[in-house]
């Protein structure tokens, strides 16, 4: 499972760095973006998966003594958590550039923007 | 004053649901939160606030739960025939119904459960006035939709709500 | 109880199979809105009780969730009804009569 | 019976690449959002299977509102001159 | 019995995803595909449910929960968005 | 065209680095060096059952109190980026619903208050302060769908936000002399594994984490919803 969602992940980020490349319209790089940023997300997570483990949450199922034989690796889950929460702040600000752009130059056009200058 | 006690109530209740535990820390706690969030929004609905506080309004919520999850059930099997058979006996369209209901908690079940019961969906709510998307419909003019579509609910909405 | 806990997950995943082959089958957005809403909250509602009958532990958020399900995805149909067709969505041919269209003079 | 767990994970992986392809090739700008917010959506389901409840629930409580309705917003307020440029 | 009820109902929720999923990928118009993307999160709630009863961790309900409760959200914004309200 | 191909050549190079990435990778079978500390040591030193919830708030809290902070930072950047153009009354296209409208009083509060559940019981279960914080600004999102000329007051956004945020600090610093470091959640005893109050400190930092999160999505949501319509 680690694999198959690994593979996924790095063809995500393939995805929407092709989508971000070659786009015209700066809304839709933007979401190619956010789209590369999730696949990033999963590879990390599928990195610190082990196969017949489960989560770092001790409760009734999985006891403080035996935690070391049944969790998965929780660092990567904390890293993952943090960047996903910085990935919607950088999307807000991306936007809110995006806006202002849109303000100035009337287009959010990649082509037209570059021929405009000012 | 009586619309943030009954509030309060519900999110308390809501709280305890949540965390499946009576213990008194989680009651300290939870009773903080919703009174905070309660007095927050001194405009928000619960499903109590515009109930009758009557032991017959009561009975009819009661009755009203067994009498929706009835019409879930029929609508379902009803969309299942239209689905399953080959071609289709759809015969759509756009109808009008008034509805009595005054309380806004009350046009609101009212809405959400004539969109989950056979072929109705609601499309806008304005007024007295639900305008209603009809999977097969057999009577075009108002009275005869009200008839067929709202009159089952609002029997027990009106004792209910009001 | 398991078995019957199962029997209730599997009518739930027909109800679901059900609201998908709706979606595909109707003919315009109203419908498939129709077919998509009711079959699967019917769908879900009976899954999440066939769980509670194989673990009975879990009830109680179960419940919740039905309870969640139960309200927002009439919501979120009917909004999403109106805009469609406050957008000008386009009727399937068979429609009779649209009393909305006619009011509001399109 | 956690044999059906990597079916529906190839599953799940299907859907995520058809979603991505569609934000990168779809024909309109909502599409494109929409499918993106689905990326996400389908992303929470995975980082429950790779058993991650953290993050699946951080996902899920912002793929589902925050970013969808940060575009759409920004969508809506440049609308008046939609030049949907699409692939180069 | 349970079990093969189990992958038996897995199996045609799978179905059920996949159908919706491909009126998300055809819909003629906008709206069609909103209504696919609502049913594919109405869905995903059954996915989760689960994968929490095949992990058998009951903690993940908490998921479903958030998952029940916001999925609508998403809806809405493009609902609003449609109807050139936003 | 000459750009597509471009990428297309990029992309490959880097679709051969991913690919080499992936066949040589080869699945632990047992927890590393670090992993295995935190899984055993988390319930007996800090008393949190969610090990996660332990590393983002004690071990690692300091990168935590970073974290917040470029939240922060976006936050402001984007309401002064947006800031020119705030114009009182603006007038929407298409009124909102009378459905939508009851909902959303109906919903925003217990929103709101599983918010509150999820952060309060971050050491426990699934879930904490930035969780919570995203659900309670998805609640304000709810309120802002269905009046889209709400106006939210800044002012009180703000006050929130620093003042989680001071206490934040507040309580990292009695850490420092209290028990035994920036941070450090154990300024009183940890309690049982398993109940609300324990796990030291943890479910209050969560929940002051959980507030500022939410306020400053909030104050971003509200910031773009004074802008002005092009």
């Amino acid at each position: 499972m680690a694999y198959i969602a690994m593979a996924t992940g790095f063809l995500l980020v393939l995805i929407g760095f092709y989508g971000a490349l070659t786009q015209r319209n700066l809304l839709r790089m933007i979401v190619a973006f956010t789209i590369a940023d999730s696949g990033v997300n999963i590879v990390i997570v599928a990195i610190g998966y082990m196969r017949g483990r489960t989560a770092p949450i001790l409760d009734a199922t999985v006891s403080a003594a035996e935690a070391v034989q049944r969790i998965i690796d929780p660092v990567p889950q904390a890293l993952v958590l943090t960047a996903i929460v910085i990935g919607v702040g950088i999307t807000a600000l991306m936007l809110a550039y995006a806006y202002r752009l849109y303000e100035r130059k009337h287009t959010l056009d990649i082509a037209k923007l570059t021929d405009l200058q000012g | 004053m009586r619309s943030f006690a009954l509030l309060f109530l519900t999110l308390f209740l809501f709280w305890v649901l949540l965390n499946g535990s009576l213990a008194p820390d989680v009651l300290v706690v939870g009773a903080a939160a919703a009174l905070i969030i309660a007095a927050l929004f001194p405009k928000a609905l619960s499903a109590l606030t515009d109930l009758r506080p009557t032991p017959r309004a009561l009975l009819t919520a009661v009755a009203y739960v067994f009498y929706f999850l009835k019409e879930l059930i029929k609508s379902n099997l009803a969309v299942a025939a239209i689905v399953l058979s080959p071609n289709l006996p759809v015969n759509p369209g756009i109808v009008k119904v008034r509805t009595k209901l005054k309380s806004q908690m009350g046009r609101m079940l009212l809405a959400n459960s004539i969109t989950l019961t056979p072929g109705t969906l609601t499309v806008e709510l304005a007024g007295e006035w639900l305008y209603i998307h009809w999977v097969t419909v057999d009577a075009p003019d108002i009275d005869h939709a009200t008839a067929s579509i709202v009159a089952g609910f609002e029997r027990y909405l009106e004792v209910m709500y009001g | 109880m398991d078995v019957l806990g199962g029997l209730l997950v599997v009518a739930g995943a027909a109800f679901l199979l059900l609201g998908g082959l709706g979606l595909v089958r109707m003919p315009d957005v109203f419908n498939r809105i129709q077919a998509g809403t009711k079959a699967t909250t019917l769908g879900t509602l009976l899954s999440l009780a066939g769980f509670a009958g194989l673990q009975p532990d879990w009830t109680l958020k179960l419940f919740l969730i039905g309870l969640f399900v139960l309200f927002t995805n009439p919501l979120s149909s009917q909004v999403l009804a109106r805009a469609a067709h406050r957008a000008g969505a386009e009727e399937s041919p068979l429609t009779t009569v649209d009393v909305l269209n006619d009011e509001q003079g399109k | 019976m956690s044999h059906l767990l990597p079916w529906l994970t190839i599953l799940l992986c299907i859907a995520m690449l058809v979603a991505a392809i569609i934000a990168i090739r779809g024909l309109s700008s909502p599409i494109a959002i929409l499918a993106a917010g689905l990326v996400s959506l389908l992303a929470s389901v995975l980082f429950l299977i790779l058993a991650s409840p953290d993050v699946a629930m951080t996902e899920a409580a912002i793929g589902s509102g925050l970013t969808t309705f940060l575009f759409f917003f920004i969508l809506g307020r440049v609308r008046s001159s939609e030049n949907d440029g699409g692939p180069a | 019995m349970a079990e093969l009820l189990i992958n038996l109902a897995a199996m045609i929720t799978g179905v059920a995803f996949l159908l919706a999923l491909w009126r998300f990928f055809a819909g003629p118009a906008d709206a069609d595909r909103v209504v696919a993307f609502d049913v594919l999160t109405i869905i995903g709630i059954t996915g989760i449910v689960f994968v929490a009863f095949l992990e058998g961790r009951g903690i993940y309900l908490d998921v479903a929960l958030v998952y029940a409760l916001l999925s609508f959200l998403g809806v809405i914004a493009v609902a609003r968005y449609l109807e050139r309200g936003l | 065209m000459i750009k597509r191909a471009v990428a297309l050549v990029l992309l490959l190079m880097l679709g051969g680095i991913f690919a080499t990435l992936m066949l040589g990778y080869t699945p632990d079978s047992e927890l590393n060096l670090t992993a295995r500390y935190y899984a055993e040591r988390t319930a007996a030193d800090l008393g949190a059952a969610n090990i996660v919830t332990a590393i983002v708030v004690t071990y690692r809290g300091l990168d935590t109190l970073g974290e917040v902070t470029v939240l922060f930072l976006s936050a402001s950047i984007v309401g002064l980026v947006l800031a020119s153009n705030r114009r009182p009354a603006l007038r929407v296209r298409t009124p909102v619903g009378e459905l939508l409208t009851t909902g959303a009083r109906f919903l925003v509060p217990l929103i709101l208050l599983l918010g509150v559940y999820v952060f309060v019981n971050g050491h426990l279960t699934p879930g904490g302060g930035f969780q919570g914080g995203a659900i309670i600004a998805s609640g304000v999102l709810l309120l802002l769908l269905a009046d889209p000329l709400r106006h939210f007051s800044h002012h009180v956004i703000a006050t929130v936000e620093s003042l989680a945020g001071l206490f934040y600090v507040a309580i990292g610093l009695a850490g420092l002399f209290l028990a035994g470091g920036f941070l450090d959640n154990r300024l009183w005893p940890i309690g049982t594994l398993g109940e609300l109050f324990s796990a030291g400190a943890i479910p209050l930092i969560y929940s002051l984490i959980g507030l500022k999160v939410g306020a400053e999505f909030s104050s971003m949501l509200a910031s773009l919803s004074e802008t002005e319509e092009l």
